[in-house]
């Protein structure tokens, strides 16, 4: 085990997964100078510009020719710098990288990691604060990892890598500098569609991603000060997301409540809360619960930023209101 | 017609042309009957017309070089070495197809002969393209890559970011520019300014040529110099070959948003035609000639009706080559 | 009241709203010989090329231009031809079109609709079926209409063209030749978030939209034959939605099922047994359910099209084990 | 320096341009103490360096004419018209700023000015601005666009969709290209192939003229001939501009990835000092001229103190401007 940051911990992983395997090659904007968050830092003297390679501005070529590149046998990671830069390359990854193993009938693969930091950071404002990991939940074809801690930014980044399919991997701009124990092994990985257990209680279940396993936490001890004590579940990856684990937690607390930052409206708490309504209806002691955004995009200003928060208060307090029934 | 015959005319390789033009001409033809019929399913964009383009290209690939198409992807992919059997029974959805039905015309592919895909969306191929060749780059292959597109493609951003990509990193790839004149129904000189795909590709910094693409012999020599560059380790080039495609956009368009002049003046560049009268000249005996027509349609009609007795793919092929992780789940076959 | 098919009624309400404001204008590829589906025809002659104009094969282009095109006051109106292209020009529409307003503060508005056909069609394949409206209901600053009816196609349009935000406006591709009386009046308008009651009936809450109204509206007829009345809601618009007609007829049936073609994980149904679930959990006498595609690309083969179609049948079969409590 | 005078001098406008590029520098200086004092809160993008660009296009600009900008925006948002005090407490995120603190530095924008935006996606504006442009011409207006971006942009398809759809349809812009010769970090000409921003729209159809940038007086001469042909129905037009960024790419980037000698030759470029220096030899007295910042400095500091004054927007604008019908409810403020 070694204390990193999750900044560092996604530069470990590359590191090796690069130094285990030659067809693994990153691309994007200023990467030879460490890329945006210095989340490249140094990379570029080890494994030379042609591995961690520049690319012009121009989102659709990035991700397109990672495309051909990963059906060619590489293994392209790809830097989309902000997710909602991602936006410039939907037709190649929603039309072509997550389409071509199929409509090919199978002949190819497209084994290809895009990095796409989300999230509300530093009044960053309404073009580079999204977080739209239910848009690729949504698309047939794609895996979705949203690593919360270092040790998994490091076991995820390396699964993604491993993956043979194209994997949106959407790292949380808030958490760069998270520190944690990351385990050493270089085969350490996590796997997909395995949450994972942040804290134990009997009386509700919180599910959470991202940065909001942590607001969760900070809500949980909360709660566990008042004697309420929660499962705390970090999904880890949404597709696939580890349905049997919440509901074996709500078979046990009869109480669901699903905390992320991305707009409530159709974002991916719904999925949790259907599939709990439609399979768990008869374990459920209480209405499920979703807490995310307000439908509305991110102010630059830091009180109306704020406005869309998901707070520590805010989980503790519809638990709260879950476990004594209270009206909502 | 000039009755000129160009010097150091090989006859051979121009009447392999004429066979490999027919047996597109022919598959296509066949594929048209099957929309008619009902047997093929879903939009077909035929090539009739612009044969030549794909034959002079393809000429100078390898096996292990390799192709990305369009929407109008059939004579390359057949060029490229597809069998024709396998690419009807795609068209016909059928298992067994080249995409095992799942793809049809428009996602016709066959990786085994490095054709690596049609593509539904315009000048989406041009930046796959570009990043096929830098892994052949990568990996330190040496393989050519050809990536085709109409002249409609040239307004959409991926053309600018892949040839910029592809000269930047000095990747190998051919691209390819087919300009029948018209997208769908808009005729593209309405809707491009500037002097067009060459003066756009120089910009850049990709070399361009300009052809008549319907004489199948400066198609095939200009690919041979561009080509020839390309394996040099030249970087990208780009061909902007011009032709007409007789058909309709698709096989239910019947083009009346063209002049019957143009039309008239298009059906008059035949590819075919221009490679059979030369063929002629050069003492070819006509029935001969008709034998290479009668063979391509031989062999696509038996594919067609190899075709139509092939079972569609079963219910679960709807949910394989998905994902290996997070796959589908469904209920046993309905 | 008229017998229009619902691509006529589209192409009447855009001829209407261009004569009724001088500012409306079109733009799109082909859309001078009248669009790919013919939805367009005989509009250029009336209006002139300016105003129902072509464009380069430039998506990006086509939704940038409406976007600055609407902040200098002009209506536009967009035509993406297969939803599956709007993906090209992703950044334009969710980034720009649907932040521009709260941006800059409210200094402008971008009073433009974008046309985006929608569905499984005639084995049209991976890259030209897709349904993503729940993409877009997660977007804060869009509307999202999916018309079912040639009267909707009217009133729902008229309403787009007169909203003064950007609508996501999603027609059936199968939908086109179907006929329907159509309102005449030229003023004739469907407000936006009023669903529409197809069937009543006590016992089950069918919700749907767009083309799957009319799958669901079959099983309605089964079920009536055997006796089981449902409450059928053809939503309309997803964004707004009509909660509260939804709610009031489960409170009043007890059971919800949500039908769509979109693909079921992370689709709008989701949305909707959430909110039920979380608002009306004592109302319901059954668990919720959802049906729509599985998480799979379209294929061209026509049975595996098939395998991903939500039928009357299924639909029939999920209400049927709801009234009748079977297990699952 | 070159001592001699440019014939025709115009002292009295090369002297406004002074002030305005003063007032510039010294607004984009205090915003920078201010993200080091941490009220400016987002990321800024400072233009000093580069001000002679803004200052010399929108010299021919009139208020109803337009402008649409990037994420380097402060300097053509000063010059079409805002007001400073506005400006600096929008990057304070604070009530009364241009967008009411909702936008930042990366979306500021004055419409009442004619400012249609800063915009936090490269080359997005570029359409937008092509479409700002199709609506002048639709109502039959009298108005010129101007967009400005980097030569970093030109890499991103937009450029090219954007261009084709000015000259396509005969648009009112004026393109202009920003070139500090990084994009970020990077050295754009490694990363963009072909002879650059100007060989590009002339291939699209848009005639392009190179300018020194850093000259204020080459720029807003060759401004006032693009924007009267623009003016005069001749369609878009392009201008390259060669300037220098002095500062990093960011406020906090300390710009680490150029060279020293690079650094050095980039800053001796100073517009600001060019300018001084003409209007000295011109006869302006040095003392008139150090008047010209003071004043701009006192303007700035007077807006940035005026700035920390005035409160954040409510909690309530956080859901405000969203869209009439399905705007977002929330719960009464916290
Ligand atoms: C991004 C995108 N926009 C629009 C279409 C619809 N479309 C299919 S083919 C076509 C015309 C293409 O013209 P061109 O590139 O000249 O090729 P051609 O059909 O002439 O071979 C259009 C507009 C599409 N498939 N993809
Ligand atoms: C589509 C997109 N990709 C990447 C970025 C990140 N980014 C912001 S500014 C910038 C550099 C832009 O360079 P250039 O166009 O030369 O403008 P300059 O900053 O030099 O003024 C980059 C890469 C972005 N904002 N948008
Ligand atoms: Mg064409
Ligand atoms: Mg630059």
């Amino acid at each position: 085990m070694s204390e990193l940051t999750y900044l560092e911990a996604g530069r470990l992983a590359l590191a090796e997964e690069m130094r285990r395997d030659p067809l693994v090659w990153v691309v994007g904007e200023d990467l030879g100078r460490g890329g945006v968050f210095g989340q490249y830092r140094g990379l570029a003297a080890e494994f030379g510009p042609d591995r961690i390679s520049d690319a012009p501005i121009s989102e659709a070529a990035i991700l397109g020719a990672a495309v051909g590149a990963a059906m060619m046998g590489t293994r392209p990671v790809v830097e989309m710098r902000f997710s909602d830069f991602a936006l410039c390359a939907m037709d190649e990854l929603v039309n072509q990288a997550a389409k071509a193993r199929f409509m090919f009938g199978g002949q190819t693969r497209v084994p290809l990691v895009v990095r796409e930091p989300i999230g509300m950071w530093r009044s960053s404002a309404a073009q580079h604060s999204q977080s739209l990991e239910a848009w690729y939940a949504h698309v047939p074809g794609l895996v979705v990892a949203c690593p919360a801690t270092p040790a998994c930014n490091k076991g995820l980044l390396k699964a993604a890598i491993r993956c043979d399919d194209p994997v949106v991997y959407m790292e949380h701009k808030g958490l760069w500098p998270m520190e944690g124990e990351v385990p050493d092994d270089p085969d350490f990985t996590v796997p997909f569609g395995e949450a994972r257990l942040v804290a134990e209680g009997g009386e509700a279940t919180i599910v959470a991603w991202s940065a909001a396993v942590h607001v969760a936490a900070d809500a949980a001890q909360t709660l566990a000060a008042d004697g309420i004590w929660v499962d705390l579940i970090d999904l880890r990856t949404l597709w696939p997301w580890d349905e049997s684990t919440v509901r074996r937690s709500v078979r046990k607390t009869g109480r669901l409540l699903v905390a992320h930052e991305a707009v409530t409206v159709a974002g991916f708490g719904a999925e949790i809360v259907a599939t709990i309504a439609e399979a768990e209806a008869a374990s459920l002691r209480a209405p499920p619960r979703r807490l995310g955004s307000p439908r509305a995009p991110v102010a630059y200003a830091p009180t109306a930023e704020a406005a869309l928060h998901v707070t520590a208060e805010m989980i503790a307090g519809a638990v709260r209101e879950m476990v004594q029934g209270a009206p909502r | 017609m000039n009755a000129m015959l160009p010097v150091n005319l090989d006859r051979d390789r121009l009447r392999a042309h004429h066979r490999l033009m027919w047996r597109i001409r022919a598959l296509e033809e066949v594929a048209l009957r099957g929309l008619d019929e009902k047997l093929v399913l879903g939009a077909i964009h035929p090539s009739i017309g612009q044969e030549a383009v794909a034959v002079g290209v393809v000429a100078h690939l390898a096996r292990e070089d390799l192709l990305l198409s369009t929407h109008r992807g059939h004579g390359h992919t057949l060029a490229k070495g597809a069998s024709s059997g396998a690419m009807l029974r795609e068209l016909l959805g059928r298992d067994g197809g080249t995409c095992g039905g799942k793809g049809g015309s428009m996602h016709i592919a066959d990786f085994g002969v490095g054709m690596l895909g049609a593509n539904g969306v315009v000048a989406a191929n041009i930046v796959i393209a570009a990043g096929a060749a830098h892994a052949v780059k990568l990996r330190g292959e040496n393989r050519v890559v050809a990536c085709f597109f109409g002249d409609g493609a040239i307004n959409r951003g991926p053309f600018l970011e892949g040839l910029n990509w592809a000269a930047v990193f000095g990747l190998p790839v051919l691209f390819v520019c087919e300009d029948n004149r018209y997208a769908a129904t808009t005729r593209t000189d309405t809707m491009t300014a500037g002097p067009g795909a060459s003066a756009r590709a120089r910009s850049l910094g990709v070399p361009a040529e300009e052809v008549d693409g319907n004489d199948v012999l400066a198609v095939d020599e200009v690919a041979a110099r561009l080509v020839g560059e390309i394996r040099a380790g030249g970087g990208p080039r780009l061909l902007h070959a011009h032709t007409w495609r007789v058909t309709g956009h698709t096989g239910a368009d019947p083009g009346a948003y063209r002049s019957e002049d143009e039309t008239r003046r298009g059906a008059a560049l035949c590819p075919i035609r221009r490679a059979r009268e030369t063929l002629a000249i050069a003492g070819l005996i006509l029935a001969e000639l008709d034998g290479d027509e009668a063979e391509a349609r031989r062999e696509m009609e038996a594919a067609y009706a190899e075709a139509q007795a092939a079972p569609f793919p079963p219910f679960a092929a709807a949910f394989s080559d998905v994902q290996d992780i997070g796959a589908p789940q469904h209920a046993a076959a309905a």
